[in-house]
């Protein structure tokens, strides 16, 4: 038990670390993207939906389960969808800083 | 744990791994895109994973099994349908209710856990502490993200929603929600408590939002954003999945940093955009300040515009909220387009935080396919902007307000373009009227700034128009 | 047991991830100082070493214990103060951006 | 898990979250320095919360703890007497040094671990496992980086020794030391096998740096920093110790990244630095080039270099591993300091890879108290080559040899400090010898270049004393 919430704790604390880590140099260029993305990835709660469906064995549970796949269905699929159709405009490769440079020289 | 459940777990970190390099790819446009189908890819895994998980460990009836398809089915064309057909302004809206279904689904996910439990004497804290928080931040994020989205989509007013003692019954509604949460935990398993914490956490977060100016509305989602990651981190603890907890942290820690950022960029703290203030919205705002004396205003036409831009050699366009407003990315673009063509040199000078959410202006001006290595960034424009004959600003305002130089007033201290800097500045805007921050430009009364008053995707296509004559004659 | 295994394991590739964030972009400006401060950080197996000194009972346990003390002892000391001899070198603070446009436009 | 040791583990990821911030920090020069003190915050939490779980849940003799005091006493004054001690330009030795004692320490333990579990009829794979990599990496560490310390030294020849038949032996001692091993983690404990272990990777430690040339040593001891990381992070699954496991991983791969981007930065693989290859330490490699024929070099005295510098108005100072190895840093930043006062804008362009380790040269400068913000990086500097007077060059070569951009040489692809784009160029070095990649520079034979032949902290006395004359006269 304690030895399981101590895995939990520890994933949940070193995900947080990933987390600013992984974001604090993204361009502001991408940040309507990335928040999509990251928005995204919470859709992973999907997988939550699963493990309830499995249990479910009453009125309630199905309609929760129901409702919970809804809402993280639309959550995911709606979430990498988007995200997907706004880089697809990104098509042009990044500046590279021999570019910039000759810019700020011109 | 079994070594079955070990493999499992295994897996579920492969997922989150593929989840951190593709947040990774998307410091760079050009990988971008990649990484967003990598983090698909570890979405993927995570959920076969548990798929496979759910039917060895516990097996479930067909009744639980046929309600998740068929609501996956309906969320996933849900989803997809408004993903496909959404027009690019309305991303933060999207983005919003995006947060709202995630936040939903962790309460609902945790409720059930819930349910599932009462039949037993009582509950352990570890599990029962996640439930409350999941339900509480879950709802929360759920009914304020879908005011959000109102305001962000104009169904609800940007202004700043609230009546006398508004502030209280706040308070009163939260004190409930953590009343009855802490109940939770100590008395045996009670259904109606949990219908509490539900009922009290939505309407805290109605009340959280609606008091904050819909130009805010962009911090507002991504804080919740972070919070709807928290909840889903919670709801992995519940159920324990390695899977939800992980994802769940990255996207709070994610969200979080990205809240601070932006707050950074419009240099107010996140604590006076939640608590209101300025930023109520758009021109609303600003009513008053319709009372400006023109006197010192130099009024073009779409002429002397086109005049201006067709004999200058280095163009720099500055875009603002008004550009998205108009949706005026195609006309900019144009316009743009012809310039160059007629061999001026003609770049974009973007502002972190111009428009409504970070980088609203960089998804505008993609979708219009400018090609990502036109538009500078902060540092590159304003080292550019030296040696550049017209700046054009359309619809942008507090972006390129000189005020920020000076201290004492909304806007000091926040990095400006500096605009001011160009040989002359053309402004296309519909009137004298402030901007998100609420206060005047004087930019607009610069003995060498043009004022164009239209609105941007009708004055851009006048300005080509006029252009054609002068290049083609 | 293959609880403590799992945590151990999800503990490991997380702080991999973290390694892997947090290093990817710190300037070159920085790097040999940054070497020596991951160096530095690894003399955590000293802690390794006080739980062998606390288990030891053989003379071999304490002559393992002795050579990991001292060498570990030597590792985390030198590492932290040659980093803090060599950053404290480093005392103007980092050129603003502004400053570096100023630079290039001059 | 007792909730006892559950806090110890909570305190363990308090400490490992201080390593992570303090290696945040390291981002600006500004806070770097505070981030290895947050760091070495974490290393006291870990430690201590250590000693108190070692003294609960064992509790040991007194004689196990007084080798732990008495050893640690005497490391802990090696190692800071020799950080106290050590000449910045010896950091890449002393790292090294760090970097052997860590795997050797991580080693010990493991193969105390081991003994410990003697007695027991068998280990279980999840304790054997760790062990047996520890002992591998922990000893190819330990004598890895004591040769690579010797070649940075010079007490080792930087030449790549190879005999006939090395690469053989190579293969030889790697196979015994693994066979041992994997028989280690199949048969009962065995004392003998784990010897076998620790001498063959010893030797495999030798064998793989020896062929090494001593300009690559920097890289291998960025890789040898990772192995130790790895090394660390196994003994701590050895004797179940979060600590070890999670600032092991960090260290591991941060140098993991490190080396590459080393590598890249040279435009070499990591592969071919381990199977040798060219970068044989300096200019011995290069005995042969001295038959350059001198034509069309234009060579200058001291005065002829004060002369152009004197009446410079933006000079530009590239140094390189010749400043280095002549501990000339002191000698430079007085000469731009006299520069400096006598009006004229000197700046220093800094090669990312310039001297033997990375950030080399903005470490030695720094000690010679040059600020932080007059050490242009690459982008920086090529943007102001282009209107500099006069480019200094001090004992640098491959990091501003132009033949980088044509193709099929040994620099070519290296980013360079485009030092030909100056209006003049000024090199400082002892003669035409090659540096580190052992290539001719076509910048020596440039018309607008001119070579002063000296040692470097000699010719930059000479000049410094020639300018005083022009600047007071
Ligand atoms: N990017 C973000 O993340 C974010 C989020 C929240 C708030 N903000 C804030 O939003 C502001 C962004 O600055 P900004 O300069 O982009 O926008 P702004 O300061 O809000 O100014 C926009 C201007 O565009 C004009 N406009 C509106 N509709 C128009 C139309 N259809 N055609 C032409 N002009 C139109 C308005 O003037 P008229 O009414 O006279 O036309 C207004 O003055 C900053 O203060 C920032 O702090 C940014
Ligand atoms: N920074 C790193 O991490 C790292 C690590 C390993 C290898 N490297 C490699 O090292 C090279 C660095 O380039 P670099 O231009 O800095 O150095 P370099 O290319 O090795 O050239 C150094 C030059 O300095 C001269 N020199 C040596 N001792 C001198 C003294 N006492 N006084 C004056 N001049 C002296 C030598 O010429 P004379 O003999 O004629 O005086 C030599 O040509 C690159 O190829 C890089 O890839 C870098």
């Amino acid at each position: 038990m304690i030895e399981t919430l101590f895995g939990n704790l520890a994933i949940f604390i070193l995900s947080l670390l990933v987390g600013v880590e992984v974001i604090s140099k993204i361009p502001s260029t991408l940040h309507t993207p990335m928040m999509s993305a990251a928005n995204a990835i919470h859709g992973v709660v999907i997988a939550g939906a699963i493990v309830i469906a499995s249990v479910a064995n009453s009125p309630a549970a199905y309609v929760l389960t129901f409702i919970a796949a809804v809402l993280a269905a639309a959550n995911v699929f709606g979430g990498y969808f988007v995200t997907d159709r706004m880089l697809r405009m990104f098509t042009r490769p990044h500046a590279t800083p021999q570019d910039a440079t000759e810019k700020v020289e011109s | 744990m079994s070594i079955f459940e070990f493999l499992v777990g295994i897996s579920y970190l492969g997922a989150a791994t593929l989840f951190v390099v593709g947040l990774h790819k998307m410091r760079a446009p050009s990988t971008a895109r990649q990484g967003n189908l990598i983090s698909a890819g570890g979405m993927a895994i995570a959920v076969l994973t548990t798929i496979v998980f759910a039917l060895v460990d516990f097996g479930g009836n067909w009744i639980g099994w046929a309600a998740l398809v068929v609501g996956t089915a309906v969320g996933a064309t849900y989803g997809i349908v408004r993903a496909r057909s959404v027009e690019m302004t309305d991303i933060p809206q999207l983005v919003s209710i995006f947060n709202a279904v995630g936040g939903g689904a962790a309460a609902a996910v945790a409720f059930a856990d819930f349910v599932a439990n009462l039949s037993r004497p009582s509950v352990e804290l570890t599990v029962s502490i996640p439930i409350v928080l999941d339900v509480l931040l879950g709802s929360i994020t759920f009914s304020g993200s879908l005011i959000a989205a109102g305001k962000l989509q104009g169904v609800i007013s940007g202004k700043p929603l609230t009546f006398p003692g508004s502030r209280a019954l706040n308070v009163i509604v939260a004190v409930i929600a953590l009343g009855a949460g802490v109940l939770l935990l100590i008395v045996p398993p009670n259904l109606l408590l949990l219908v509490v914490v539900l009922g009290a956490s939505l309407i805290f977060g109605v009340l959280m939002v609606l008091p904050i100016g819909g130009a805010d509305a962009p911090v507002i989602v991504s804080l919740l954003n972070a919070l709807t990651g928290l909840a889903v981190a919670m709801a992995g603890f519940a159920i324990d999945s390695q899977a939800l907890i992980i994802a769940g942290a990255l996207v709070g820690a994610a969200g979080t940093i990205l809240t601070l950022q932006m707050a950074k960029a419009m240099n107010r703290s996140v604590g006076a955009i939640i608590l209101g203030g300025f930023g109520t919205g758009d021109s609303e705002t600003s009513a008053g300040s319709e009372s400006v004396d023109l006197t010192n205003v130099r009024e073009l036409t779409a002429d002397d515009v086109a005049i201006q831009l067709a004999y200058a050699k280095h163009v720099l366009i500055a875009p603002g909220y008004g550009l998205a407003a108009a949706q005026a990315q195609h006309e900019v673009a144009e316009l743009a387009k012809l310039l160059t063509d007629h061999g001026i040199d003609v770049k974009y000078a973007i502002h972190p935080v111009a428009g409504r959410m970070p980088g609203h202006m960089n998804v505008l001006l993609a979708e219009a396919n400018v090609p990502y290595d036109q538009m500078l960034q902060l540092d590159e424009a304003n080292a550019a902007f030296a040696n550049c004959d017209v700046a054009l600003v359309v619809g942008a305002n507090d972006v390129c307000n000189p005020d920020a130089r000076k201290p004492g007033n909304a806007v000091s201290g926040m990095p400006i373009l500096d605009v001011d800097r160009a040989k002359s500045v053309v402004v296309i805007k519909r009137s004298m009227r402030s901007g998100y921050a609420g206060i005047s430009n004087p930019l607009f009364t610069d003995p060498k700034t043009g004022m164009f008053f239209a609105d941007a995707k009708k004055g851009l296509a006048d300005i080509t128009i006029a252009v054609k004559e002068y290049v083609t004659a």
